[in-house]
């Protein structure tokens, strides 16, 4: 069973039964338990410092705080915001298949003994909320050394209310896509595809950095690049195979199939580079397994080890190209490339799934379909309709969010302040005093 | 053949490389440093502790050329360099007495 | 129940039937197993290298290096006497409510079989280990850039035998503090007003660095701080979630109130800055997250999700301001602010656990008091006691320690020492050769 | 029961009865799962970023994302090897005790439903997986800054193909060593010993770095180093207590053992350095810690806490030694002291578990000997089998190898390239620009 | 006009600065430089390899001053960077024919 | 006395400073710098990005000695520095009026 339907399962059963809560204590499973709680921690990881490794390494050594504070504030507003509504709007009771009512903020009902399936209603909460964080966080690298702090902020509140919440409620929370039969183990469409739809629209409402595409903007310290992808790695198997939400059999095929897609990707992306350039580089290895993952991410629990492999090495060619057109061809500054990895990959991956979760392709044969699907074509499509629907929603949610920021207080730091760096103006701060 | 330093803002460096460049300088030396003068420092602060930080990055390059080449050269790193700002850097001439490439031992103007 | 109570009750049985033990191994549940030896590694996680790397950052760049061996060192000096005799003073048969006996020095009776609660006792002498590892590896950011290393062993090894592992058995091996009702669910007094207080006491004693105040001491690679700061949010929650030596709901509950608390005090923290300072920087917002979970810490298992809440907030507030104080005002160069965070915070988390416990505040309420204790007034005074305790006996017998080391082998570098940096003199290396 | 011991006996059922696989689901240990999930993640973590940054710190800046590249691509390259045929090699059904079938080639049976001990066969052939990256890993060490990127590839997969699968197969897999009784819990000769072989191997046949011994070469970021050793620290406690493949007290004693090892590794190597050059080095408490950790790899499970302590202390003592005999006497440029820490640490830790395994030592008992044997002198003797067979055939091999990769594309960079910088001629990247 | 550098030890930098702003002087340049010298360098210990580094690490000041005011820059640079021990530096004194203020195109010494 | 300014590839800078220790040169102060010149730069690849890198790192030599002794400092580091290959690095020479020891107050040649 998806992690949509045990945790729908789950709550309308709480829904159902509120005094008997109590009772559930029975059905936590201690090492389901122990694994989500495991799996929160990892992909708390990826973020901090992960993620903020990753993309720190990757802008100009002046502006490295910014992109560091960004990731902190980020985790700290999201999970303020968590508690007061978001975890609600997403997994509170069903509102027409559109967004969770407020019966759960503040945590109501999630007490001590409040159960989710076989574990904890709060380990839930918290692992979610994880997924929460790193969504906006993956979009910032999209308007990377030139967006206001404060933009940041109020950006992260508004988003999270108006896209992550209803989005994830649509998917996970008992709503429209879920119901539907969208297959999305862990984030295809939730995380990948909104967070790079919104790079998109942010990298061109916000506009290019100044000086780009002419001026070199090397990353300044790829060791902090690359040892934040290494943790990406690492936290993803809390992702994916902790979206199992317990320890068996399917977080382990879920594992696999992650590890074998990352691996896959990164090759792949380094045999391109090597074809097209001469010479394989790090920061393309690195690429390719993020793209591998996010690729995989909602196929994970679906797929077999072929099927991955076959995911990891389309990620690969298909993100690889799509980073090369975005950059060379479109000419936009999605600064960190996150919708051709990120967004691109997410939407791949998602209809990849409605195809590889077949149960009938011999030695890439998946898992199966959604309850009630009974053929590729059909899945396929209700896959297409989850891709368009969230990124069509995310553009323009997104979109309106930018315009109504950039109106009120402005979205862009001064030209001074570019050249000078966001550390030093914003922050008052310096990287490195070496 | 003289030396000339120029001290300027380091986001002008390519400017300024490119401004000699199409003049006909075929090479120079470019060093990072640190400025203080009428430009003012910034602020640093880490719980609460408040540093002012005098010092402002800059590049200096160092340029050898041919004596009357000195007037174009200097003019080339004021067009390219200059923002109007305080800040903007300074230019020192010095005298050069010899120059060598290790290379080919040459010396003088055709080792430039 | 408290970890003391598991601990005590798992302990008093064993004793009570050595030759039974055997016979426990049926009370092993794998999925608290799982869950505590991950908590265990998570732990171990925050020192090495979450705290050498927070620390390191911050120095200047000729003192990284001694910062780094120190958390290293302290990690294999605390382990070997944990082995020792330092697991036996603190969870050994209890002496006069005062001290363990030396029952389990070497680890004997601690085998295979050996079962403590419903996991093995080798994984509950690790977990507990890794706390005694960390506490006096915070006191070394008082002394930072100036002490001498063989001075740093001594201290060690001293400070563990005579205030960390009396403490530790106070408050959760059987000893007085525990008897009497303290809730300290994961350190607030045992590590954080203690090594808290010993940071104050060693700023004092050894003096200010050279130029303090007046030379410019920035942090030489804020990238190492932001990470040590993430791998330490990270780590935290096998701190707090995992003192409840069990992957249950108790272990969630805690695991919330660890995060909120957590990104609580970074907001506010970071708010504080912006008013007072016009700007917010990212020291201040991982200093803030790090008082809120040093704050949270004694708190994390009896409070619910909006008492996480008030305490991070107040964590931010109070040790924002207790900072600027101790530097600006007392012009105390506690080098790395560890008093003000984290013995202010350890302070005050433990009283406000005392509040915050209580099960009538309505959405503010905990879960309970301690045993035997009805109101929230009785169990402040408890709470009181125990920090006015450790506070006193800690400040007392650090002084004592300090100025024997002094006077016996010298705790401070020579000036030059000081000026070339303890990288190069005392242990020949560099940090960076870029 | 050992691994090697779980291992078989799970397979032969699962090879016996292959249509009542399903039915075996009852047997999956969420909490058993639980923790081999989390320590697959830790053990690729000890990969990336651990070792990745340990190793990147220590070459000098122009190398330095050639290091992290060798890192990321094995990982690549082997987990795709891993699923064609690297784990069938390894763990397939028997052919004649010196390799694995191709049974399980492309995962074949290795479905969610499948089986080993108590947890899902997935999860223990990712966890496998982890070993099969980190040992080859290892390696690079040696020939760090001068080896051809492309020959790195081949080697990786030739050395898998013909080194490491073989004697994971004669050690775990049901081969030889494992039924004579060779006592190797968690890849003393499996990990250590290959790794160090190869390593000696690859020096003498790539030759010294240019300027070797006369220019220095000293490490250009020693924070990578210590922020790696800190993470292969933590990752260590998956690789040993992993290899319990349970949650239970035989994981909490190989904890005990895996800490307490590293910790007097660390301390005696500091010891040594202190004594005989004058000053302890952060880089040699490290290098004290890794030799701590890599000798008590094959008797983890095997010893008691004192034992470990003695074990570690030996470590520290040989190869301390070992590494100034290498580089001084004999002259050799095995960059990263591979060898002497972890060949020399691998043989070391696997002769004396034959000794400390014994359970008549008084306080220095371990838990046993292998089955069917009861002598010190029996069980010491199968090991230096083991030792001896698995070095030999590493030597010879190995040798082998890197002729056939030199004769047909070379192995070295020519001089230009190894003076310029790999990271900018092989893979047009510089690690810093700050 | 003339160009005073200066090298000293590191630590001493903000006490020469404010030697030179006491004495009116208003800019200056600052360099990282390594120095070789009678002051013995240090040795580094990396697993049994014993490296001698000879450079010492130390800062370079360029001062463009006019001539008339050299005599009290270089009093003011030795007060300040003196310690007494072997390794405080140099003062190297150059004559510079031009100076430039790339902001105004001001010339001479009114540029300084 | 004279100021000799050797700008030479980095990997080249132990041999020089032993050359020039050879002929009795105390003292020298090193920069790391970066130089533009007839020898070609390198290309960085990101992603898709390319950047062509003009400057390549160089290190700079301040060598100040007796009038006398140019030449031999001129040929040792020649000698010590070529590698016949374009990049080899230039040699600038420039008259000094000034040497101060900072810590003995000596000038002159003895201060060197
Ligand atoms: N007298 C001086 N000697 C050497 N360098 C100087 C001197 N005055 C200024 N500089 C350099 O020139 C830079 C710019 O000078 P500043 O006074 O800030 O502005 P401006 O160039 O507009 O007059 C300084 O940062 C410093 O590097
Ligand atoms: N001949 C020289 N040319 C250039 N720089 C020199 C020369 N001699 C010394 N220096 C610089 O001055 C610094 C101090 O010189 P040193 O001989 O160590 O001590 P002292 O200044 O006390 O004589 C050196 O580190 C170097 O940077
Ligand atoms: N006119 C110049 N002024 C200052 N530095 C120069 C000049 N020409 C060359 N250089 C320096 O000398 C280095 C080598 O010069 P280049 O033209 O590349 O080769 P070569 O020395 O063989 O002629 C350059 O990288 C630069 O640092």
């Amino acid at each position: 069973m998806s992690r949509a339907g045990k945790a729908a399962a789950a709550f309308g059963l709480v829904l159902a039964l509120p005094l008997a809560a109590r009772a559930w204590r029975g059905a936590v499973d201690s090492g389901d338990t122990a694994w989500i709680l495991t799996s929160t921690a990892l992909v708390l990881f990826m973020t901090l410092p992960g993620l903020a490794l990753f993309y720190g390494g990757l802008v100009r050594a002046k502006n490295v705080l910014s992109v560091l504070m960004q990731c902190f504030a980020i985790t700290g507003v999201v999970s303020v915001w968590w508690l007061l509504y978001g975890y609600s709007l997403s997994f509170g009771s069903d509102l027409g298949g559109v967004v969770g009512g407020l019966d759960k903020a503040l945590f109501a009902g999630v007490g001590v003994d409040a159960v989710s399936g076989t574990i904890p209603e709060t380990v839930f909460a918290l692992f979610q909320l994880t997924f929460a964080i790193i969504t906006p966080g993956l979009v910032l690298g999209a308007f990377a050394e030139r967006m206001k702090f404060s933009a940041v902020l109020w950006f992260t509140v508004l988003w999270a209310t108006l896209v992550y919440a209803p989005v994830t409620h649509w998917v996970w929370g008992g709503g429209w896509l879920g119901q539907m039969g969208l297959l999305d183990f862990a984030g295809g469409t939730v995380v990948h595809v909104t967070a790079g739809a919104a790079a998109l629209v942010s990298a061109l409402v916000i506009g290019k950095r100044r000086g780009f595409p002419d001026t070199p903007m090397p990353p300044h310290n790829m060791t902090l690049t690359v040892a934040g992808a290494g943790m990406l790695w690492v936290g993803w198997y809390g992702f994916n195979a902790g979206s199992a939400l317990a320890a068996d059999g399917g977080a382990g095929m879920a594992l696999v199939a992650t590890h074998l897609s990352a691996s896959a990707g990164a090759l792949t992306w380094m045999a391109c580079e090597w074809k097209k350039y001469g010479k394989p580089s790090v920061l393309g290895v690195v690429t390719g397994m993020v793209a591998g993952l996010g690729t995989i991410t909602p196929a994970s629990g679906f797929v077999g080890p072929a099927g991955a492999l076959v995911i990891g090495i389309a990620a690969g060619l298909v993100c690889f190209n799509a980073t090369n057109y975005v950059k060379q061809v479109l000419g936009i500054d999605d600064s960190l490339d996150v919708f051709p990895v990120h967004g691109v990959g997410g939407m791949l991956g998602t209809l990849l799934a409605g195809v590889l979760c077949s149960p009938a392709l011999g030695p890439l044969s998946g898992l199966g379909f959604a309850d009630g699907i009974g053929s590729i074509g059909r899945q396929v499509g209700v896959q297409a309709v989850g891709v368009g629907a969230t990124f069509g929603y995310t553009v323009v949610v997104t979109f309106v969010i930018l315009k109504a920021i950039d109106a009120v207080c402005g979205l862009r730091v001064d030209e001074e302040t570019e050249i000078q760096g966001l550390d030093l103006v914003l922050h008052e701060e310096r990287g490195y005093d070496l | 053949m003289k030396l000339v330093i120029a001290i300027v803002k380091p986001f002008k460096l390519d400017e300024v490389r490119d401004a000699l460049a199409e003049i006909g300088v075929q090479g120079l030396t470019v060093t990072e440093v640190k400025g203080y003068g009428r430009q003012k420092g910034h602020k640093e602060h880490y719980r609460g502790a408040e540093y002012v930080v005098d010092f402002r990055p800059k590049v200096r390059l160092d340029v050898a050329v041919a004596a009357d080449r000195v007037p174009a050269v200097i003019d080339a790193i004021c067009r390219a360099a200059r923002t109007g700002k305080i800040g903007d850097g300074k230019i020192f001439v010095t005298n050069l007495e010899e120059v060598v490439r290790i290379r080919t031992a040459e010396t003088g103007p055709e080792a430039l």
